[in-house]
């Protein structure tokens, strides 16, 4: 009688011991899992706020320069154009 | 409420109580960053991103989709250190 | 090509794409007028010519001569303005 008793306790310990080694482990996982897909999640928002802004900025200084490139020259040749029609005026 | 039934809420019971639930919950924590489970989860979370592009995912979808890699990836090792802690304790304090 | 600059490049091809490149241009022109760096440096230019000579000056040695001064004289608040609205554009375009 001993002997089964002993046997049975035995027997539930172990079922009890993986019981709770499967409980604890689904729970670390789920909880672990969770954590890192919603860093991982996050962190790639970041970067790609960060990248969209560094394109923003690149994007606008390359607009700048375009576009002052052309009022520039287009500025240049319109004075230079008047001055030398004024000076022409002046000769005749 | 069987014996059995009795028996378990008593040793949860007793675990919850000694704290013991929650260091070996730390313990398992500990060992997944240990083993490199951890990074290995962090590398397969930047491959689904990659791959689906982070404007067509949720943490939900990624949840779903890295979990069975997750559970996949826990080393035998880890578990069975895990089990022989609870046997351990269940030894010492399961009267 | 780096993930940078794919992104740039499908950033630059889809404000062309959609027209806004030439309406942020647009938009550049008109705040220049308003904000009188057109006047500001169709002066610095006859101080150029006045100074060097008009018979001494070419189209080419203006520009390079008026440059400096063009890119210094554009306002941090119409930078601003631009940059705000290629970021909102690319709020609400870039996937």
């Amino acid at each position: 009688e001993e002997a089964r008793r002993k046997q049975e306790r035995e027997a539930f310990l172990n079922r009890f011991s993986e019981d709770l080694c499967s409980e604890i482990s689904e729970e670390v996982l789920l909880e672990s899992i969770k954590e890192t897909a919603g860093a991982e999640i996050q962190q790639a928002l970041e970067e790609k706020a960060a990248c969209i802004a560094r394109c923003s900025e690149e994007e606008c200084d390359s607009l700048i320069e375009e576009a002052l490139s052309m009022e520039i020259t287009q500025i240049a040749q319109e004075v230079l154009d008047v001055e030398l029609r004024r000076i022409r005026r002046f000769l005749k | 409420m069987s014996k059995e039934s009795q028996m378990r809420a008593a040793i949860n019971q007793k675990l919850i109580e000694m704290g013991e639930r929650e260091r070996l919950k730390e313990l398992l924590r500990a060992k997944l960053i240990e083993c490199g489970w951890r990074d290995q989860l962090k590398a397969h979370c930047k491959d689904v991103i990659r791959e689906k592009g982070i404007e067509n995912v949720t943490v939900e979808d990624l949840v779903a989709g890295i979990t069975p890699k997750g559970r996949a990836l826990v080393p035998d090792s880890v578990k069975k250190e895990l089990l022989q802690r609870i046997r351990a304790f269940l030894a010492q304090h399961a009267t």
